[in-house]
């Protein structure tokens, strides 16, 4: 028999496990926030390692959604548990009984203010690693004007205890190279520093974005966290860290400052949590089961997770992820039958 | 001018916006490579004469990058170029031509 | 008998040849007068006292006939190559011998005219025939013959040199092609001359037949003096450009052997000895072939050759480019026909490299002896082990060493064991041969207070240096290849023999064309395993790629060199390689598929203990 | 300089400081840096704002400088500090501000310790009960006595006699705000306005009409650093950082400096004397240095006090072209002369940095 699954988030875990859950022969039910499915990527304009367009990975995503119910700008108003059904309310006054439920509720975006030492929103000159995606998608911004030195901040919220946020967001590095690269095509001369607390080159092909952005694009790594951000007079940025290699502070006035916001938990994951009982870890993301071998699975029965839910990942690993859930949920079925 | 006993110390900041960098980017239209280094240290670990001196490769190379090579360059003078540094940079750079390069363009 | 035809003795047409003649004899008389004057006062004296020395001038004539008329060493390389080279050049030689003794024969009062006996031929005319008179024809038809198929097979070699053994040759200059083709225009040249003229002058087997075929053919056969000016115009065009192209190696090299019997050495990039040698280059293009930098075609620009042709333009940057790439791995030279001194002339010009770093060495007499080494006044029959700086990457090396030597219940000491200094052999490859002395003597002094009667060393390019620029005071320096096949064939060590193993032994540089040890290592490995042969091996070793020699060769470039290496070590599929060279192992290691280890691991797996002996 | 993206830090660090009753606490040194500062302050609280200050005789130095010249124990100092909460709960105050930045700091990391180990505020207890039979009473509130000048910023602004406009010119007065290290940068959430962009005298200056400079440098230490002024071989460390000050803020060409510490005013104007002595160097116009001042002081001015009743005769720049631009009114001839019209001496002039 048909069953329903309710996927909640239509990013990239969202809308691939939609289509699986389908191909498996149950009926997904998905739910977006926003007004476009998509999640964060289709905010972004290109993907590391080697520059894939977005809006072909996108295109690939939507291509077959028949089949599937989604919804989007919609919100979870509530969900309750009735034996082995889960009922639940959407914002558009809908309601759907749900055989099983995936979390792919994903991230969010650190919120580069919180670091107030680095200005974000108060100097004109400091955007996010999010705006500079906007930015090469429009071609937009009033705050990139022809700039001679450009600055890379990694790990903004990330591995940061005081800004609540102690997990390393792992996309960021090869991120901020695969910008760094990108601004520096688009300016040839500007002279681009990345700052860095550790380089995490892991995946495959990123160690060749590394070295291209070295050898090829002349970009400079600094290792140490940026400290504190100025404006001088003429409203360039004076940007203060220590190069922990040379062990002397050092100081660069900039025209542009991207910061590498990272990934946090979702705000709504302690409001659906509530909903559903599944567990949240120390961290603010979701809490599978184990994290080893039942990463897609939670403590409560018919509940699943995919993707950034659980922690930062790429975006492969998300869509893997994605996959595996449908497979334990279409099990999970196979099972109670 | 008054003794007072004390005086103003110099800064340790590197003023990266001060360091002039020509020779730098002279060194790598010869030395591609002086920017493919990732501090890894192997150089230093390996150097003969590093282990009487206090020549370190890594370090020269950074504060060349950094506009400091002031600091850094009298370390090259006790290099024996045995090639040992060569031989254990995982990023394959010719480091026995950059070190020449780099006492040829900064002349030391 | 033979009268003159002329009584003047003199033609126009001999014009060309005439200036031709007398330009490039100037301009050879020049030249040596520079050249001697360039040399250093030691080695002129040198020069001028090997003259009078019998052994020496023995030696010089024996290389005058073998190097450039027989061209011995090519004709080991490839037959037909020998032939080529010297059918020209030995039958050319005889031409004009046999010219100059016709002429002093029946004319001796023209031989002091330079073109004489070259057109014998035409100024002459046969009255009768005598046996000599027909003899000489026939010597003379027949070395023209030798020449002429020299020349096809020249022109064969310029369209297909690989029928030689050649894969590629020199692209030529433009005033190389002019040479080349008046050279091969000139035997032609003077078959149809001499073919003309054969009615009045007289021919054999050859140039008869060549005029009844003109006269039966052609109208006016007595025309004939456009041929000579064609033939004077040919030679006399050769002549000029001469100078200025690579033949100028016919009479370059003629002068070189003299000064390379004398012992003189490349002092200076392009002056002295290296000027004699930079024109005696004859552009064969045989280095490009033992180049181990022409696995890549862009790496042929940076052989001897080519070496030779951008010192010679005095284009500087070009220059020092090339002798910055070159591993020095003396390959070219060995293969060399002429054996130009190739590394010593980069060296030379390495050593001019406006580098500008003050090497400041003297930290090392601030470091005790005790600080570096143990090995102070141990004297007595001790073996001093000098591991080398590299010793600390390929500890193996210096293990399997020691356990050899524990063994054969050898006293030594580990000179380096609290560290090393280099043993400046690379600062000399990188053309710094001052700054390198200071090593060199700390080292020495070590050594020299050793006490030690013999110094052993596991690293060949050590061992180099401490061969060729150490002053030891008589200590015994022994590269371990020696030192333990002398050990095994001593008795003192015993070697298991693995017989289904198949090893294949790579000639380090240093240590083969560098030292000249290539017995050694391989009757130390054949007692252990059966040796297999490279594709090339001994003196024609192909590099790893890992020579400290070049100093701007890219990480992927030395790849493509290893690579090319391991295929040219691997081409009777042994089951390891075996080298004796730290940094061979360590170069060849990191691309080789089968397994690569060092000659003293080899030893030392397979001694056998002399308890279970017992 | 987005000034909403400003607004909107501040608006997230506010703190409650309440209207009325304050149990006030004077700086050790202060006293002498600054005489006329703290008598201001409560002169402008009591009479030109009624409010209810009170301050006894019995309440001591917080022990801060010693404490961070490593002199003194974290214990002893805890329970000199424990008395002195016990002194405000004796007269029966829950208020409690004090007038010195370090003690500020003190007083903010001592509750904030007792607050995360319970066990160390109750020993703190015994010690003062052993020590002086008193009994702990912890403040409800705590603030700065800048804290209490920025809360009455307005009604300050309401009575004000002169404003931080440049009479001449009409323009606002460029001023630069230097916030003592130990009022936020600490514990950002007890500052009004956090730590990175400190509203506090920022607030003060918009309020009275100047307008505020933000330059690069503007949230490094004046230098004072404690350990590094005391040892006289370290004073050249301690300079250079005013120093690096200095030469940041020179292009905004400020005309005065408002402080809230006691530290920062006394080097920021000092330290201004010894470097033109030392490199020739003055950062004002005129070969005058920048005057710096203390919020009480600009306060005082503002609300039209002498200005030789403030204290300013004690400054090393030279207060009278900020004075004039002010439109201050001032007797020359009283520069130098004491409470009663007692002559005082009248100081050497230096060199390099013109002082009147």
């Amino acid at each position: 028999m048909k069953r329903n699954v309710l996927i909640i988030g239509g990013g990239p875990a969202g809308m691939e496990a939609a289509r699986r859950i389908r191909d498996y022969g149950h009926t997904p039910i998905l739910i977006e926030k926003e007004s476009r499915l998509g999640g964060h990527l289709a905010k972004w304009h290109k993907l590391f390692p080697e520059g894939e367009s977005t809006e072909e990975l996108l295109t690939s995503l939507t291509a077959d959604m028949e089949g599937i119910n989604y919804f989007t700008d919609t919100n979870i108003v509530s969900i309750n548990k009735l034996k082995n059904l889960y009922v639940a309310i959407f914002s558009n006054g809908i309601s759907v009984q749900a055989d099983a439920i995936l979390f792919a509720t994903g991230f969010s975006m650190f919120p580069a203010e919180k670091k107030e030492e680095y200005g974000y929103g108060i100097y004109n000159h400091v955007i996010t690693n999010a705006d500079l995606e906007h930015f090469f998608n429009t071609g937009k911004d009033p705050r990139i004007k022809e700039p001679k030195v450009i600055g890379f901040v990694h790990c903004v919220g990330s591995r940061d205890e005081k800004a609540g946020n102690r997990q390393c967001s792992k996309v960021c590095c090869a991120t901020a190279l695969k910008q760094a690269c990108e601004m520096k095509e688009l300016y040839p001369d500007a002279t681009i520093y990345c700052f860095y607390m550790d380089l995490r080159m892991f995946g495959r092909k990123y160690e060749d974005l590394y070295l291209n952005a070295q050898r090829k694009y002349g970009i400079l790594f600094v290792r140490g966290r940026v400290s504190e951000v100025s404006e001088d007079i003429d409203g360039r940025l004076v940007v203060k860290a220590e190069d922990t290699l040379v062990g002397k502070p050092i100081r660069i006035t900039m025209d542009l400052l991207v910061l590498m916001a990272g990934m946090s938990p979702c705000v709504e994951n302690p409001k659906i949590a509530s909903m559903t009982g599944v567990h949240i870890g120390e961290d603010g993301f979701f809490m599978p089961r184990d994290l080893l071998y039942r990463s897609v699975e939670s403590h409560s029965k018919g509940i699943f997770f995919a993707g950034a839910a659980t922690g930062p990942k790429t975006i492969p690993e998300t869509l893997n992820e994605a996959r595996a859930a449908a497979m334990a949920i279409d099990h999970y079925f196979k099972q109670k039958a | 001018m008054i003794d007072f006993g004390y005086s103003l110390t110099p800064s340790s900041t590197i003023e990266i916006d001060d360091a002039d960098m020509s020779l730098f980017d002279e060194l790598c239209a010869v030395e591609p490579d002086a920017i493919k280094c990732m501090s890894c240290g192997s150089c230093a670990a390996s150097c003969t004469a590093g282990v009487f001196t206090d020549l370190n490769l890594r370090k020269v190379l950074l504060g060349l990058q950094r506009g400091c090579e002031e600091d850094v360059l009298p370390q090259l003078k006790s290099c024996m170029l045995c090639g040992k540094c060569h031989i254990v940079c995982p990023r394959g750079i010719n480091t026995r031509h950059l070190i020449l390069s780099i006492c040829k363009i900064y002349n030391i | 008998m033979m009268r003159e035809r002329f009584i003047s003795g003199y033609d126009h047409f001999v014009l060309p040849f005439m200036v031709g003649m007398i330009f490039v004899l100037l301009w050879c008389i020049i030249g040596v007068i520079k050249i001697m004057v360039q040399l250093e006062r030691k080695d002129r004296i040198k020069v001028y006292k090997s003259l009078v020395n019998p052994v020496i001038m023995g030696k010089n004539v024996r290389d005058w006939f073998g190097d450039c008329l027989f061209h011995v060493k090519l004709w080991r390389r490839n037959k037909v190559l020998g032939y080529m080279h010297s059918s020209i050049a030995f039958g050319w030689f005889m031409l004009i011998v046999i010219g100059h003794i016709e002429t002093f024969l029946y004319i001796p009062e023209r031989g002091g005219l330079f073109y004489y006996p070259i057109f014998f031929r035409y100024f002459m005319a046969v009255e009768s025939t005598t046996l000599k008179g027909s003899l000489l024809f026939f010597l003379m038809d027949f070395f023209l013959l030798v020449v002429l198929s020299g020349i096809i097979l020249a022109i064969i070699k310029r369209f297909r040199s690989k029928l030689m053994g050649m894969r590629r040759t020199t692209k030529l200059t433009l005033l190389d092609r002019v040479g080349l083709y008046s050279l091969w225009a000139i035997f032609p040249l003077r078959l149809i001359a001499e073919g003309f003229t054969a009615g009045v002058g007289g021919g054999s087997f050859l140039t008869v037949p060549v005029n009844w075929l003109f006269a039966s053919i052609l109208s006016k056969p007595e025309n004939f003096t456009i041929a000579w000016w064609a033939y004077s115009i040919a030679l006399g065009t050769f002549m000029i450009v001469l100078p200025y192209t690579r033949y100028m190696h016919i009479p370059a090299e003629f002068f070189l052997i003299p000064l390379k019997n004398a012992g003189i050495k490349v002092r200076r990039p392009r002056k002295g000895y290296a000027l004699a040698e930079l024109y005696s280059c004859p552009s064969c293009g045989v280095c490009l072939d033992a180049c181990p930098m022409s696995v890549d075609k862009a790496g042929l620009k940076n052989t001897t050759v080519y070496y030779i042709r951008q010192v010679k333009r005095r284009n500087q940057p070009r220059a020092l480019a090339i002798a910055d790439k070159c591993l020095m791995c003396g390959k070219c030279s060995v293969l060399c026909p002429i054996n130009i001194s190739a590394i010593d002339l980069r060296l030379a010009l390495r050593k001019q490299q406006p580098y500008n770093i003050e090497h400041d060495f003297s930290y090392l007499d601030k470091i005790p002896n005790e600080a570096l080494t143990s090995a102070i006044s141990v004297g007595g029959e001790k073996v001093l082990y000098y591991s080398g700086c590299m010793s600390s990457l390929t500890p193996m090396v210096s293990q399997s060493v020691q356990k050899v030597l524990t063994t054969a219940g050898i006293d030594f000491t580990l000179m380096d064991e609290q560290g090393t200094i280099c043993c400046g052999r690379p600062l000399l490859l990188s053309g710094r041969t001052e700054e390198a002395k200071a090593l060199i003597e700390k080292n020495e002094q070590i050594i020299k207070e050793s006490g030690a009667p013999i110094l052993l060393v596991s690293c060949a390019i050590c061992y180099r240096i401490f061969k060729e620029d150490y002053d030891l005071n008589g200590v015994q320096v022994m590269h371990y290849t020696e030192y333990f096949e002398q050990l095994a064939a001593e008795g003192v060590i015993k070697l298991r023999k693995q017989e289904k193993l198949k090893y294949v032994y790579h000639d380090p540089c240093e240590l083969g064309r560098g030292c000249g040890i290539y017995e050694a290592p391989r009757k130390a490995l054949a007692r252990v395993a059966n040796l297999v042969p490279a594709a090339k091996e001994r003196k024609e070793s192909i590099c790893c790629g890992g020579s400290l020699g070049s100093l701007t060769l890219t990480h992927e470039e030395r790849g493509r060199i290893t690579e090319n290496s391991i295929r040219n070590l691997t081409a009777n599929s042994p089951d390891r390689i075996v080298t004796a060279c730290p940094l061979c192992m360590k170069t060849f290691s990191r691309q080789s598929e089968i397994k690569v280890v060092d000659f003293a691991q080899v030893i030392a797996e397979n001694l056998v203990e002399k308890e279970k002996e017992e | 300089m987005i000034f909403q993206g400003k607004q909107k830090i501040w608006s997230d660090y506010q703190k409650e400081i309440p209207d009325d009753h304050w149990f006030y606490v004077r700086s050790c040194i202060r006293q002498g840096f600054f005489p006329g500062s703290e008598v201001a302050f409560l002169d402008i609280c009591r009479n030109k704002l009624g409010k209810d200050f009170f301050e006894t005789e019995h309440h001591t130095t917080c022990g801060g400088i010693a404490y961070h010249a490593e002199a003194l124990p974290q214990e002893t100092m805890m329970t000199i500090i424990a008395r002195q909460f016990a002194l405000m709960g004796e007269h029966g105050y829950k208020n409690y501000v004090c007038s010195c930045i370090t003690s500020f700091g003190l007083y903010t990391e001592v509750l904030e310790d007792w607050r995360t180990f319970p066990d160390l505020e109750d020993k703190i207890r015994e010690h003062l009960w052993k020590s002086c039979r008193r009994e702990l009473t912890k403040p409800e509130y705590l603030a700065h006595a800048s804290d209490i000048i920025y809360k009455f910023r307005n009604e300050i602004a309401a009575k004000a006699k002169h404003r931080l406009v440049n009479k001449f010119t009409g323009e606002p007065l460029r001023v630069v705000e230097h916030i003592g290290c130990h009022y936020s940068k600490m514990f950002p959430s007890k500052g009004v306005g956090g730590a990175e962009y400190p509203y506090v005298l920022a607030g003060m200056i918009d309020s009275w009409g100047g307008e505020v400079i933000d330059y690069p440098e503007r949230r490094h230490c004046c230098g004072f650093g404690f350990r590094q002024y005391l040892v006289k071989a370290n004073r050249g460390y301690s300079m250079s950082n005013t120093h690096k000050k200095f030469e940041s803020m020179e292009p905004y060409k400020p005309d005065m400096i408002i402080t809230n510490c006691p530290g920062c005013p006394y080097f920021m104007d000092r330290w201004q004397y010894v470097i033109a002595e030392q490199t020739g160097k003055t950062y004002g116009e005129n070969g005058y240095g920048i005057p710096v001042f203390t919020y009480e002081e600009v306060a005082g001015l503002v609300l039209g006090y002498d200005p030789w009743d403030l204290g300013l005769q004690m400054h090393q720049v030279a207060v009278e072209p900020l004075l004039d631009k002010m439109g201050v009114k001032y007797n020359k001839k009283d520069k130098y002369k004491g409470s009663g019209g007692k002559i005082l001496k009248i100081p050497e002039f230096p060199m390099n940095i013109k002082c009147c």
